[in-house]
């Protein structure tokens, strides 16, 4: 990859990450991948390959059990499977916790806020509280949540899940956008082979136990993209047979 | 009520007594057997008790039958039930205001600061109305002339060591204990009462039992005076018993020549000295610690006692 | 269709729900009161044991008229709440801090850990001798055996609100960057807040159980106090009085867990802790 | 490549481990004691209060020797810790009913529910007279003061507990057919276990703290207990035992806050709620 | 609908639910909806429309403001939006709890769960617990556990939103297999409009604000069908652009 320009933003080498000691899961074993500044990349593979896993010690939430993952020092936002509001907390008051945390100055919160809200469609919702909103709704504020935050690498974890076709082909449109504008690099998890294809400049699949990355596949089409190309459903079409023979393999 | 038959005996007694030197004479009688033997088939069974409080509850509660209890208790357990009588004394004498040896005078304790063992008790009374007389005013809340800071007696004791009190009313074996460590006695407390004594203990029956158990009553006064010929009979004796006794329920026995001192401090009869008690509550009313009608009319029935007092040929005691 | 008048439980009239509150939140203690007050005098009546020990209910409220009628008897009352609360705000104050400390930090939790619950289970008569010692006879040394009795609850409390934060919550805030005092004071304290409460409420017990039973170690100049009061009519035998102070000290002990059950159901109503009750 | 050995957190070998689990577990305790001695013995050489009110660490150990050497020191410490059992069991099981049935009933909620709370700030030395009233000389008036001291201690940590589960919890089981006994048993108890915990281990303190009280309210002769040495020590002025005896409270306070912790560990453990910490 | 046979098992005439008082959010308004046995309704529609409101009230967990809800007494199983397994318990525990309050006798508990575990595609995840598995993982022992109750009525809110296709598709055919054998009545929310088309017998289109079901579809295609299939992509296709109308209307 890249040898030219500055060193990758995040730098996977070699990552194990066993659980419960050495009888233990083997969640994820020698898992390499560089990626470059500014790229999308998403992670496609079956429930319980260790994704969540992987995106957690990208994090620094986690450590690796052999290997080395380097940020260069560079700020993580995530957003994590769940959407883990706090529960003492208005819809506003997560946000702007997540602006005080990034040292945001107290004056910008109540507009930032707002249009974090506006852009996962939620607006006006600040003052709810986590227990009243539907399980999308939820989703979406930990969307807002993480987008609040001041960070150069976004890590998504199934983002969309709970979404409708609708409201998420809009987020996809919106964190395009995001993205592109504060010169993000994202790693970005889901199930869903059109969404990777839709929006990854890379998709990587992963095969479990134990976890490991199979393939990589570049995705040249222009943007923007739209689910319903017909572009879009081929590569699609290809990457999911794949993982259908992998799984067929697997089991 | 009904009298019943003059020697009625009850199955069972039930003794309440303290682990104090001034309960002495109940310690030996019960250590010794004095009171099983004069029981016969009655079966004695005995409480120890920490302080006044917990043994008046258990004599009015019917917890107890009899317990041995200092005069203050007794005072204030009639007067809200009239339902004990007190049948003996069982020691006498044995308090004393002991202060720091540069206060020589009366005058001098004005603006000092001095203990009692607990609020209202009989050395707390004793001394408000001595100071009263002294024309050293009081309040029951430490303020006044003389601030009276009542404590636990063990604590007195270390507060005067340091120099935190001036002095302190206390019973043996304290008044010694204060004086063993550098105190003066200003004034020993029997000075004070005619004939130079005064009750410090006496045995208290539930009125019930001693209408309904007229013989066991009797019996308990004759291993008392029997109990009570031991102390005086031969001290020494005593005090190993005692001292055993108080080692074993406590944990650490008193040191012995702290144990003679105050020994020799405390008068052990049978005679309740009425007179004291009664005068007693009178200053407590005197000084504030005691309201409403105090009628003691009926405390004493010291009729069995004398019986048998005339019975070993011994001089009577006296009601008032 | 929403202009329409609504049925069920939102939807009731305004005295109509006033009624089925009083039916709810008056009536039950009511009850209670009326029944134990109808034990009590049956044991009365039939003389279970005599009247100097066991009043009956009309003389003890006769009394507690009396007591509550007395300036004297309010200001022991008043100065006893008084030093509880400034004996709890103090343990407040470093029961959190251990707490926090204990929770936080795995050498201070292995270090002095169990050392809390150990100082807990001390009766304060063993603090006595230490509190005489280091504060005279002051209200230091009230204080000192209020503060000893309530700091240990109120940091075990936290200790253990803070141990619950669910993981995934915690993952999330250092997430986003919570660092030190803010994530403990914006995250974990929020999130530790009801178990926090709950050994607030503890403390509360064991500050008060502390106090009454060192008001009776320093007497202080012109100032009479509740835990005074205590034993003294207990030392007299003085029954009516006793059971009118028990009485007061009840209830005092009642209008402060009300106090506590507002803030909690507060905090729990806020957290949608309450959605699905019965 | 998993039959390769594994560095990090899960890898060191056998003994590396021991010494980790040593520095961790045992270098924290022994450093705070070493700073508790060295700081009393230096204000015994500085002589800030004279020998027999604080005597020397020395002195106190060497009484704590001469104490635990002696069988009717350790009679009492036995006799006392039997008490604290017994009136802890029925404690928990009259404190465990009524936290239920106030959890689970609002009319008992609001019947008695602050009542609880009531009783347990009311000191033990007022249930002094009711105790003997009712139960006469016996084991039974300890057991009563023991009792009402624990007991709502238990019943707030249930009912506290039992409020904190999550509705999602509370609704999945009840859409999986739970009811009445069973989802009690088999749901909220269990959702409820670490608050439940942490009002069990207040309820100790509590029974803890009420029995050295009650101890000091009947004395039973050739039967000592650990509150009524307490309480003669203090009235004899012996410091040296008086603080050797507040050794051994301590040590029984610790040591029952290590079996609560330990419960508790493996409780939050099975539950992933240790995953995340520092 | 049917008027012959016996009586519809699912009734819900005129149904609104509002949140928070009079002045609250209206989360429903005049919902109607009659399900046949044995028939497999599934419910789309933007986030926050109200199907788990809906779905909460047919379990018996919520009431409605307004209206009725008739079950006749059916036992109903709910698979939550969130997995909500019971932490204390293990994977294996969490259905046997299910199976101890269905009634089913200790002696066939081993059994049923490891076919319960078979059916999810987690096979020998007996005695792991909750905070050890994967988001996908968890909902599906959540899926297990209710199908281990003995339910007349099968209520699921987006129970494939966390799986891998090539899992989500197995669990297809998995669940229309089950509900076949058991003649189970299946209300099924989805934001995937092409498995709705895939599983269902009808669809019904919910839209927000206040909720209200706005069309209903019957699927006539034979089974079994694949998501891959022309039609059920067809019929998708037009569902979603419906669904677009609509979005674009009421933002
Ligand atoms: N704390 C843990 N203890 C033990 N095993 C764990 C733990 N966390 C994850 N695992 C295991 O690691 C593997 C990978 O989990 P991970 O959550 O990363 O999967 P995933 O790819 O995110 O799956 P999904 O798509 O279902 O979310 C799983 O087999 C899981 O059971
Ligand atoms: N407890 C509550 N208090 C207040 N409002 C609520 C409550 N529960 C749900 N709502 C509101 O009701 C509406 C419907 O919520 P519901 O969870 O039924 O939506 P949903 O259709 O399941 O959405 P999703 O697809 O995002 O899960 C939402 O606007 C939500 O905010
Ligand atoms: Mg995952
Ligand atoms: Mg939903």
């Amino acid at each position: 990859m890249s040898v030219l320009t500055t060193v990758s933003p995040v730098r996977i080498a070699g990552v194990g990450r066993t659980f419960g000691g050495a009888t233990g899961t083997i969640a994820l074993e020698h898992v390499d991948l560089t990626v470059e500044q500014g790229e999308f990349v998403c992670l496609l593979g079956a429930s319980g390959c260790g994704k969540s896993t992987l995106l957690a010690m990208v994090a620094g939430l986690d450590e690796p059990t052999t290997g080395t993952i380097d940020l260069g020092g560079r700020r993580t936002a995530v957003m994590f499977q769940d959407a883990n509001l706090f529960p003492w907390l208005t819809v506003g008051g997560n946000i702007e916790l997540a602006l005080r945390f990034s040292g945001v100055s107290k004056a910008d919160w109540k507009r930032r806020t707002a249009e974090l809200l506006d852009v996962v469609r939620l607006p006006g919702a600040e003052r709810r509280r986590p227990h009243e909103l539907s399980g999308g709704m939820r989703q979406r504020v930990a969307l807002a949540r993480s987008l609040a935050q001041d960070a150069e690498v976004l890590l998504m974890d199934e983002p969309f899940a709970a979404l409708d076709a609708i409201t998420r082909d809009a987020l996809h449109g919106e964190i395009e956008r995001i993205a592109g504008e504060r010169g993000l690099t994202v790693l970005f998890v889901t199930h869903n082979v059109r969404e990777a294809v839709r929006l990854g400049d890379r998709v990587i699949v992963m095969k479990p136990s134990p976890g490991r990355i199979v393939r990589e596949e570049r995705v040249p089409l222009p943007r923007p993209r739209r689910m319903e190309d017909p572009e879009v459903a081929r590569r699609a079409g290809l990457l999911h047979d794949e993982l259908d023979v992998q799984a067929g393999g697997a089991r | 009520a009904p009298a019943a038959a003059p020697d009625a005996t009850a199955p069972q007694l039930r003794l309440g007594y303290f682990a104090n030197l001034t309960h002495a004479p109940a310690i030996v009688g019960v250590e010794d057997g004095a009171f099983q033997k004069a029981l016969g088939s009655t079966a004695l069974q005995t409480s120890v008790f920490n302080a006044g409080p917990a043994a008046t509850e258990a004599l009015l509660s019917g917890a107890v039958d009899a317990t041995f209890i200092g005069p203050g208790p007794t005072t204030n357990a009639y007067v809200q039930s009239k339902a004990i009588t007190v049948i003996a004394g069982t020691a006498a004498n044995g308090a004393a205001l002991v202060v720091k040896p540069g206060i020589t005078t009366p005058a001098q304790l004005k603006g000092r600061r001095l203990s009692t063992p607990q609020l209202a008790n009989t050395q707390d009374i004793a001394l408000r109305y001595w100071l009263k007389q002294q024309g050293l005013a009081t309040t029951p809340t430490g303020a006044g002339d003389v601030s009276i800071a009542p404590q636990s007696n063990g604590d007195t004791v270390n507060a005067f060591k340091q120099g935190q009190i001036d002095g302190a009313w206390v019973p043996e074996p304290y008044a010694s204990q204060l004086v063993a460590a550098g105190g003066k006695v200003l004034v020993d407390e029997k000075t004070l009462w005619p004939g130079g004594r005064f009750v410090t203990t006496d045995l208290a029956v539930s009125t019930k039992y001693l209408e309904q158990y007229p013989g066991t009553v009797t019996d308990l006064l004759e291993g008392l005076i029997a109990a009570e010929g031991e102390v005086n009979g031969d001290p020494a004796a005593a005090q190993r018993t005692v001292n055993g006794a108080i080692g074993k329920i406590t944990g650490t026995p008193l040191p012995e020549d702290l144990l003679k001192t105050a020994w020799s401090n405390v008068e052990f009869t049978v005679d309740p000295i009425a007179g004291s008690l009664k005068e007693g509550a009178e200053h407590a009313k005197d000084v504030g610690l005691l309201t409403g009608d105090v009628d003691l009319a009926g405390l004493y029935d010291l009729e069995p006692l004398n019986a048998l007092l005339k019975q070993a040929g011994k001089p009577e005691v006296s009601a008032s | 269709m929403t202009a329409l008048p609504r049925l069920g439980a939102d939807g009731a009239t305004r005295p109509l729900r006033l009624l089925a509150a009083m039916r709810r939140r008056v009536l039950p203690p009511l009850l209670a009161v009326v029944l134990a007050l109808a034990v009590w005098q049956l044991l009365v009546v039939l003389e279970v044991r005599p009247a100097y020990v066991l009043p009956a209910p009309a003389t003890v409220f006769a009394q507690l008229g009396v007591l509550i009628g007395d300036p004297a008897f309010l200001a022991a009352v008043g100065r006893t709440l008084l030093r509880g609360l400034s004996g709890f705000a103090i343990a407040l104050v470093i029961g959190t801090a251990l707490g926090l400390a204990v929770a936080r930090s795995r050498f201070v939790r292995s270090a002095i850990g169990s050392l809390l619950t150990g100082l807990q289970t001390m009766p304060s008569i063993a603090w006595f001798p230490l509190a005489i010692l280091l504060f005279q006879q002051t209200e230091g040394a009230i204080l000192f055996v209020v503060v000893l009795g309530a700091a240990p609850s109120i940091a075990n409390g936290l200790i253990g609100g803070v141990d619950e934060v669910p993981p995934p919550l915690m993952r999330t805030a250092r997430s986003l960057g919570g660092r030190g005092f803010s994530l403990v004071l914006r995250v974990i304290l929020p999130a530790a807040l009801p178990a926090y409460l709950a050994g607030l409420k503890q403390g509360w017990a064991f500050a008060w159980r502390s106090l009454l039973a060192g008001e009776l170690l320093v007497i202080i100049a012109n100032a009479a106090s509740l835990g005074q009061m205590l034993s003294f009519y207990r030392e007299l035998s003085n029954a009516p009085s006793l059971y009118a102070t028990m009485i007061v000290i009840l209830v005092i002990g009642m209008v402060v867990d009300q106090v506590f059950a507002r803030v909690t159901n507060g905090v729990r109503e806020r957290r949608g802790l309450s959605a699905l009750r019965n």
